[in-house]
């Protein structure tokens, strides 16, 4: 992808971040639409390797999203997850991809709200950077 | 098994500042195991050099491989022989043996060193890694109860623990480790054998493996 | 003998029956009265702060879908069952369906007949975000078309021919082996105690509508103007363990402190009090829960007698508070109302048309008390609130744990 | 004069030593100052060897100076910096100047002083290191050859009574009693019951040995909680931290001059040990004061 | 085999306004692969599907690729299209071009809803079959623990035909049952129902009882579980397709909730229920008795339960005054406060405390004192028998079992993570359930309820004696395996063990029907191993790759 369009590539738990979105939808709550979603079957699947190479392909953000923490449909998925997240903002850091631009969310299945508060908070924390 | 880590990305970009085209070569064995250096690493490490390079304007070109044994010749000439070609650079990351035989084999190009080889260890937790042997070639633990003096304990004593020893049995020099002349005497406390503790150990052979070490196999 | 089963409401314990029952091979027809499966629950939000909270609303989708695309399943939406007749083994069921003006089977949602319909607010509208089957619902008494008026915008817009005003009510004869009541629970109607202001005052909600609120808004504000709460108040058992309702709803007090830990959490400095008699902290993981809560909130041991609006538009709470043993009042912004569970009105009907007992509470009755499933009628199952009250888990367990005893009965038959 | 060490051991009734801390740089002035002030009234000055593994002025120069002033020397030799090449170098050059008297230790590690990244060698241990001087004592050197002109070294060692768990301690401790000392100076002890245990295990397995009590100048309570967190091996009781702190201000060194003085009285009345070792960190100027509050 | 990729796009009855789906398609057709992009209105209707099924046949395409709604409504409907064309329906890849694109976004969107089909597309190019396979399962069920819910889980199992084993440790059935005064209303006595339990079991061919038994070893998976059993001397191995534990909780007085310790007056549940057996063994008859709850633990059930009916029975029986102190009565539970106003009218009194109460000896009695908030006063009472609180515990060896079978216990050390997706009776192994006390303090009602789910769910999963299972799905390759063990100490249901493949390296194996599909192994794999066919490495990095491509 190009750099100069700022995406953001949204890595969905299929049980409940990406409920979640098809509720945004459903309730046209808009969002800015520069988000990819993809699809995963938990958050413990995205690896931090899916991570890079999204930067890699100049994603301006990445949005680790799965279910609350404790109601992870197998049990440690979103956690690890967490974890992962942790690691590779470290990771980008060190290449000078700083302020956070990866971030773990939870979300419930019915959080249509949160998850458009989620992308638009990250899309515009990007475009203030971008601007600067 | 041997344990490294990843050195830091930014003393990994210095040894490579110069160099365009770059092979990344990990190694399936320890580490594989010890998550420093195995295929996974050597994406992420790939992804990672290709995120800082652009960003810095300068485009490397990247090519991955990861050896089964980059201590084995033969398996290092079959997995590289034809990637090395087009590469005006390699970075290992296998443990500093897999830097030595790549180095050797490919003469021609730099090889470089993307891990510290740290030491001789094992798991101990889910990513903990823990040193166990210090290769001294003249083994002890028959007398200590299976535990190694020559590198738990920070000192190498080999007649007990120094004066240092911290409240609870801890080491002088890093209160999160166990003194490894406590744990002896428990053990051996435990075995009933303490009178091995109160024997008098002779100053270490330091000569029991002849630097640079070589072992010649009886072939049969 | 007949080998399938009838689960009578599509609420979370009828969902899990059917699914357990269509998962071990028996044909399940699911009788539901709505326009979609779900019940109660599919309506409630997730009530996670950073972490769960243990609500378990989030099992509910999943079912859904399972239901919906179950091959042995079959849902009837829109339907009633009018008569039952027949015993154990073969069971003859007579169900009535509303008419169909919009097939769910053909709607797509694209949505073209809300644009188009004339009429405000809309007659024809979506149906809620999660619902299942996900097609538009129509509101009679607001549709142009059935006050017989001229209009069929809807039905010509309509890509799919989903729309068609002439369809009748439709009797269908289902002959089933044994039956699973499921039918829930009614929530108990808060303007019954009058002195709470419920329905007269703005900011007097009940547990219910929280639920709703933050499903759809994500987060809460005051119903009068807008603004964010500052100071919350739960009252607990409202239409619970009283002399009319003789028993504990068993929900109230989780879904309080729930709720009262999610606004604090989304709302640091907003005060939140919980007024109660008891508080029914059992239940796996609830200890820490609560130790948590007793941080966070305010517990007061009493029962609010009144609530009036002072001139400044807050809510006045007078109680007993029993700690200092004496009247108290405070004022609040908002207060809610942890309504209880009730019998369903119309279950005298239903337990006439089976045959089944009713408790004195009002709910279905069991054969005995030591068994929460069994009803007088041999091959008559009780799932779910409909019996007493249940939060999910236990409405899924007692469910799941119906099937199992209907499965059983069906093998007596053989 | 001062009479030689090993004589003061046998025929002395209560052994005073002190420390004497080497300084960072070149020049000697103060050590000799110190050394003038102490050499006539102690038996022997001790001397460490970049202690805390801190790079100083060497032990042996410092032992030498005090030679030339006329003192009698302790020199104090740890395994952390020399193989054994060195160490029995060392020891052969001390011996030839006169300097016949050896503390044998191991030595802190490299980690704790201002060299971090120095190669630690420990190539002997203490134990070890004191069965070399034997050694070189038998006119021998480790690898058995002959040395023209023998040595004759007054062996000391250490001892950590206040450690946890003691066992472990206790062990090393009679190894080095085993290997044969002249006498053992302990690491700095404030509660005196432990001194009277280290005691007992010295006479089981030596009775001839004699002991020395290390005992360290508290100069305020802050002082005295820092060596308890940082210090191993020593335990400052809470009653002496109390006490240091209800001082008034100003007065902390002063009290602990006279802790110490208390502590050396008792001993030497309770005959607990045969004498003290001073460790007066950076303060030696006042170390008369406190065998002035000693008594002695 | 050629990738021939067949593209459905489906306008939802023209109503997706915002994207220019014929501009789409002339872009679309200009990749590789695609043998055809056709616009539908209906694809999720049965013209939807008949204008596929002809397009898929005559194209024979071998990859679909659909551009539509969300998946949760018409994903199935294409699966199933795709199975009765024969052909895998694991070659589907879908993109979500209404809920998460058009009706997402104002304005013109249809440079994403390309993006989001290209991101399908890439995917779809990688996509392999996955093939079903049906694995047997044993029959056989072991239940652990002989007291009232294993019995009846047995029970159970075998009115549905479902033989099991019952292991218990002691020498007899029936656990803590005989412990136990009757439930007040029920007129059968806890030793009636035991004695009923025990004999149909003794008749009952499809239930095997070992007593004095304990499992030492269990090994394998969900429909194969070999299990190592010790009884006396001997130990026999022998293999179950499923597992209920029901070992049960067990009751304490804890000594610093409770002083004095037990004694002559100080008694505790079980005792009173002797006294109130043989009421006639009294010197004489009691006048006071107290209760005291609350002060261990505000968790349970169970106390209050026991208390309340020990207190109508002892009314009943001894006639003597009843005072119950608690902090908060818990009567969320079937007929509990029906039974509690019962005991009101009865005469037992309740005292509701804030601050724990102070107990003291007073002249052979036992005095309890206490701020009663409903009087609003000090109260302080004399009791001959003072009966303590038990609190509700896991039984000794929870952790052990626990740790063996790699299963978590909760905060209060009971068996079942606090997970809300495994309730009622789920663990996190497949396969393996819990059942009544053992997962922590249950009433009546939930103890059956539990019982029947259990039993239920083994029978969905081993009735037919086989299962259907996805073959490989998750899979290790194993010439890339390290054997690193990594997987198998990280994977949640315990899925994946260690075997020997028909080469002598020992490698990791990922078992199909223990896998629930997560690929946390897959993403944790450091030898890049394990493959998630669907969720692949290359098949998400493709995706990813996709992003971006636009007209």
């Amino acid at each position: 992808m190009n750099r100069d369009d700022s995406k953001i590539v949204a890595f969905c738990c299929e049980h409940s971040a990406y409920q979640a979105a098809n509720k945004a939808g459903r309730m046209r709550l808009h969002y800015p639409d520069n988000v990819r979603i993809i699809r995963v079957p938990c958050a413990g699947r995205v690896d931090v390797q899916h991570i890079l190479k999204a930067f890699e392909k100049g994603a301006a953000g990445v949005l680790v999203m799965g279910c609350q923490e404790g109601a992870c449909q197998h049990l440690t998925g979103n956690t690890r997850a967490r974890e992962r997240v942790k690691y590779t903002d470290s990771l980008l850091k060190e290449v000078g991809i700083d302020g956070s631009r990866v971030r773990m969310v939870n979300l419930g299945p019915d959080m249509g709200q949160q998850f458009v508060a989620e992308v638009k908070e990250m899309a515009e924390k990007i475009e203030g950077e971008m601007r600067r | 098994m041997i344990i490294a880590e990843r050195k830091p990305l930014e003393e990994i970009k210095n040894m490579l500042s110069g160099y365009k085209e770059i092979l990344v070569v990990g190694c399936r064995t320890c580490v594989t195991i010890c998550w420093a250096g195995g295929e996974k690493e050597v994406g992420i490490l790939s992804s990672q050099l290709k995120l800082a390079s652009s960003r810095e304007g300068n485009e490397l070109s990247i090519l991955e491989a990861t050896v089964e044994r980059q201590c084995e010749k033969e398996m290092v000439i079959e997995e590289l022989r034809d990637k090395v070609q087009e590469v005006e650079a390699i970075l290992s990351m296998g443990c500093g043996v897999g830097v030595q035989t790549i180095a050797e084999i490919f003469e021609e190009k730099p090889v470089f060193p993307a891990l510290n080889t740290t030491f001789i260890g094992m798991p101990e937790a889910e990513g903990v890694w823990v040193e166990k042997c210090g290769a001294c070639g003249d083994c002890m633990l028959y007398w200590t109860g299976g535990i190694c003096p020559v590198v738990r304990c920070a000192k190498g004593l080999l007649n007990g623990p120094c004066g240092g020893t911290r409240r609870g049995g801890k080491c002088e020099v890093d209160p999160e480790k166990d003194c490894a002349w406590v744990l002896i005497y428990r053990r051996l406390e435990k075995q009933g054998r303490l009178d091995l503790m109160e024997r008098y150990y002779e100053p270490k052979n330091y000569r029991a493996v002849k630097r640079p070490g070589r072992i010649e196999a009886a072939t049969a | 003998m007949n080998n399938s089963v009838l689960v009578i409401g599509g609420g979370i314990a009828g969902i899990a029956s059917a699914l357990e029952l269509a998962n071990c091979k028996h044909d399940v027809y699911l009788i539901e009265r709505e326009a979609a499966i779900g019940g109660h629950a599919a309506s409630y939000c997730c009530k996670a702060t950073d972490v769960c909270t243990k609500c378990s609303v989030c099992l509910v989708p999943q079912k859904l879908k399972e239901v919906k695309t179950h091959s042995k399943i079959s849902t009837l939406t829109n339907s009633v069952v009018s008569k039952v007749s027949g015993k154990a083994g073969n069971f003859q069921v007579e169900v009535w369906q509303k008419p169909q003006y919009i097939l769910p089977q053909r709607c797509i949602a694209c949505g073209m007949c809300f644009d188009i319909c004339p009429t405000q607010p809309k007659a024809i509208y979506p149906p809620s975000p999660e619902a299942v089957p996900y097609s538009y619902v129509i509101d009679e008494s607001q549709c142009l078309r059935l006050k017989d008026e001229e209009c069929n915008l809807c039905e010509g817009i309509c890509p799919t021919d989903a729309i068609n005003f002439e369809r009748k009510p439709e009797r269908q004869e289902l002959s089933v082996g044994t039956i699973i009541v499921a039918t829930g629970f009614d929530v108990f109607d808060a303007r019954e105690i009058g002195p709470l202001g419920y329905g007269r005052f703005p900011n007097v909600v009940t547990g219910l509508d929280l639920e709703k609120t933050f499903s759809y808004e994500g987060s809460l504000k005051l119903p009068s103007n807008g603004k964010e709460p500052h100071n919350i108040a739960f009252i607990q058992c409202v239409g619970s363990r009283s002399e009319s309702h003789c028993y504990c709803s068993q929900v109230c007090c989780k879904y309080a402190m729930r709720f009262a830990r999610l606004i604090k959490h989304q709302n640091p400095d907003c005060q939140a009090t919980i007024f109660y008699i008891d508080l029914q902290t059992a239940g796996k993981g609830f200890a820490e829960f609560y130790e948590e809560c007793k941080e966070a909130i305010r517990f007061i041991r009493g029962v609010p007698v009144e609530i009036s609006e002072t001139s400044l538009g807050e809510l006045e709470v007078r109680f007993e508070n029993i700690l200092q043993g004496k009247v108290g009042r405070e004022s609040f912004d908002l207060v809610v109302l942890s309504v209880g569970m009730a019998p369903r009105r119309d279950s005298w009907d239903l337990a006439r048309i089976l045959g089944i007992n009713l408790s004195d509470d009002g709910f279905f009755d069991t054969k005995e008390p030591s068994n929460p499933i069994e009803t007088n009628v041999d091959g008559v199952f009780l799932a779910g609130a409909c019996q007493v009250p249940k939060d999910i888990p236990d409405s899924i367990a007692h469910g799941t744990s119906a099937a199992e005893r209907a499965m059983e009965a069906l093998e007596r038959c053989k | 004069m001062a009479i030689p060490f090993r004589e003061a051991l046998k025929t002395k009734d209560f052994i005073v030593t002190a420390e004497a801390a080497p300084v960072k740089g070149a020049n000697t002035e103060k050590m000799q100052e110190h050394i003038e002030l102490l050499k006539d009234r102690v038996d022997a000055l001790n001397v460490t060897d970049n202690q805390s593994s801190v790079m100083r002025y060497p032990s042996l120069g410092t032992c030498l100076l005090i030679k030339e002033h006329g003192g009698e020397p302790i020199l104090q030799i740890t395994c952390r910096d020399r193989n054994r090449l060195a160490i029995q170098a060392d020891l052969l050059f001390a011996f030839s100047r006169g300097i016949s008297n050896v503390l044998c230790l191991t030595g802190d590690s490299i980690d704790v002083g201002d060299h971090k990244e120095a190669k630690p060698v420990f190539d002997l241990d203490s134990v070890q290191l004191i069965h070399l001087v034997h050694t070189l004592n038998s006119g021998k050197d480790m690898a058995g050859n002959e040395l023209d002109g023998g040595v004759d070294f007054c062996i000391g060692a250490s001892a950590t009574p206040s450690a946890d768990p003691i066992e472990p301690q206790l062990v090393k401790f009679r190894k080095k009693l085993n290997s044969g000392v002249d006498f053992i100076q302990t690491q700095a002890v404030y509660d005196l019951e432990e001194l009277k245990r280290c005691m007992e295990h010295a006479h089981k397995v030596d009775r001839k040995v004699k002991v020395l009590a290390g005992i360290v100048l508290l100069v305020g309570a802050k002082m005295a909680a820092f060596m308890n967190e940082n210090v191993p091996g020593i335990f400052v009781p809470e009653y002496l931290i109390d006490e240091l702190a209800q001082a008034p201000k100003g007065t902390g060194l002063s009290k602990g001059i006279e802790i110490a003085g208390r502590l050396i009285t008792q001993i030497r009345e309770e005959k607990i040990c045969d004498g003290v070792h001073i460790m007066a960190i950076g303060r030696e100027e006042r170390v008369p004061e406190i065998l002035e509050a000693a008594g002695l | 085999m050629q990738v021939k990729i067949g593209v459905f796009l489906c306008d939802c009855g023209e109503s997706l306004k915002n994207i220019d789906f014929s501009r789409i398609r002339e872009d679309l057709q200009r990749l590789e692969d695609i043998a055809f992009v056709d616009i539908s209105h209906n694809l999720c209707l049965e013209e939807g599907e008949k204008a596929m099924t002809s397009r898929i046949l005559v194209e024979n395409i071998n990859r679909v690729v659909i551009g539509a709604c969300s998946p949760d409504l018409c994903e199935h409907i294409f699966t199933r299209l795709l199975e009765g064309l024969r052909l895998n329906p694991h070659l589907l890849s879908l993109a979500n071009i209404r809920e998460q694109c058009s009706w997402a976004h104002e304005g013109d969107v249809t440079g994403k809803a390309l993006e989001l089909i290209r991101m399908a597309i890439s995917k779809a190019r990688l996509l392999q079959p996955i093939e079903r396979e049906v694995v047997p399962v044993s029959k056989q069920v072991l239940v652990v623990g002989g007291g009232f819910c294993g019995m009846r889980s047995a029970l159970e199992l075998s009115r549905l035909g479902i033989r099991t084993t019952i292991v218990e440790s002691e020498l007899t059935l029936g656990g803590k049952m005989e412990q136990f005064e009757g439930s007040y209303g029920i007129e059968t006595s806890p030793q009636a129902i035991l004695n009923l339990m025990s004999n149909t079991i003794e008749e009952d061919e499809n239930i095997e009882v070992l007593t004095s038994a304990e499992i030492t070893s269990v090994e394998g998976q969900a429909g194969n579980f070999p299990v190592k059993i010790r009884r006396g001397g001997e130990q026999v191995s022998q293999s179950f397709g499923a597992i209920i534990f029901a070992t049960g909780h067990t009751t304490k007085t804890l000594p610093r909730d409770f002083e004095p310790e037990l004694g002559r007056n100080a008694i505790s549940q079980r005792k009173l229920v002797e006294m109130l057996q043989a009421p006639e063994e009294l010197e004489r008859r009691p006048g006071t008795i107290g209760f005291v709850l609350d002060v261990s633990d505000e968790n349970s059930r169970l106390p209050i339960l026991s208390t309340l009916n020990n207190a109508l029975a002892v009314k009943e029986r001894l006639g003597s005054e009843v005072y119950v102190f608690c902090k908060s009565l818990k009567v969320d539970s079937e007929g509990m406060e029906k039974l509690y106003r019962e005991a009101r009218e009865q005469g037992v009194v309740f005292l509701k405390f804030e601050e724990k109460p102070q107990i003291s000896k007073e002249d052979g009695r036992l005095k309890v004192e206490a701020r009663d908030l409903l009087l609003g006063e000090e109260v302080a009472l004399l009791c001959d028998f003072l009966v303590a609180e038990e609190k509700v515990l896991p039984c000794e060896g929870t952790e052990a079992l626990g740790s063996m079978l790699n299963m978590r216990t909760d905060s209060q050390g009971f068996y079942q993570d606090e997970n809300v997706h495994l309730y009622p009776v789920a663990s996190e192994r497949k396969g393996m359930f819990f059942v009544g006390g053992c997962k922590g303090d249950l009433d009546f009602a939930r103890t059956s309820m539990d019982i029947s789910s259990a039993t239920v769910s083994i029978y969905e999963l081993l009735s037919s004696g086989k299962v259907i299972v996805e073959v490989e799905k998750v899979k290790v390759e194993p010439d890339k395996c390290q054997a690193c063990l990594t997987c198998i100490r990280i994977c949640p249901h315990s899925a994946i063990q260690l075997v020997r493949v028909d080469t002598e390296k020992e490698v990791a194996k990922i078992y199909d029907l223990a896998c629930d599909g997560c690929g946390i192994c897959a993403a944790i794999c450091p030898a890049k191993a394990i493959r998630f066919e669907g969720y692949a490495d290359e098949q998400i990095l493709a995706e990813i790759e996709a992003i971006g491509e636009s007209l």
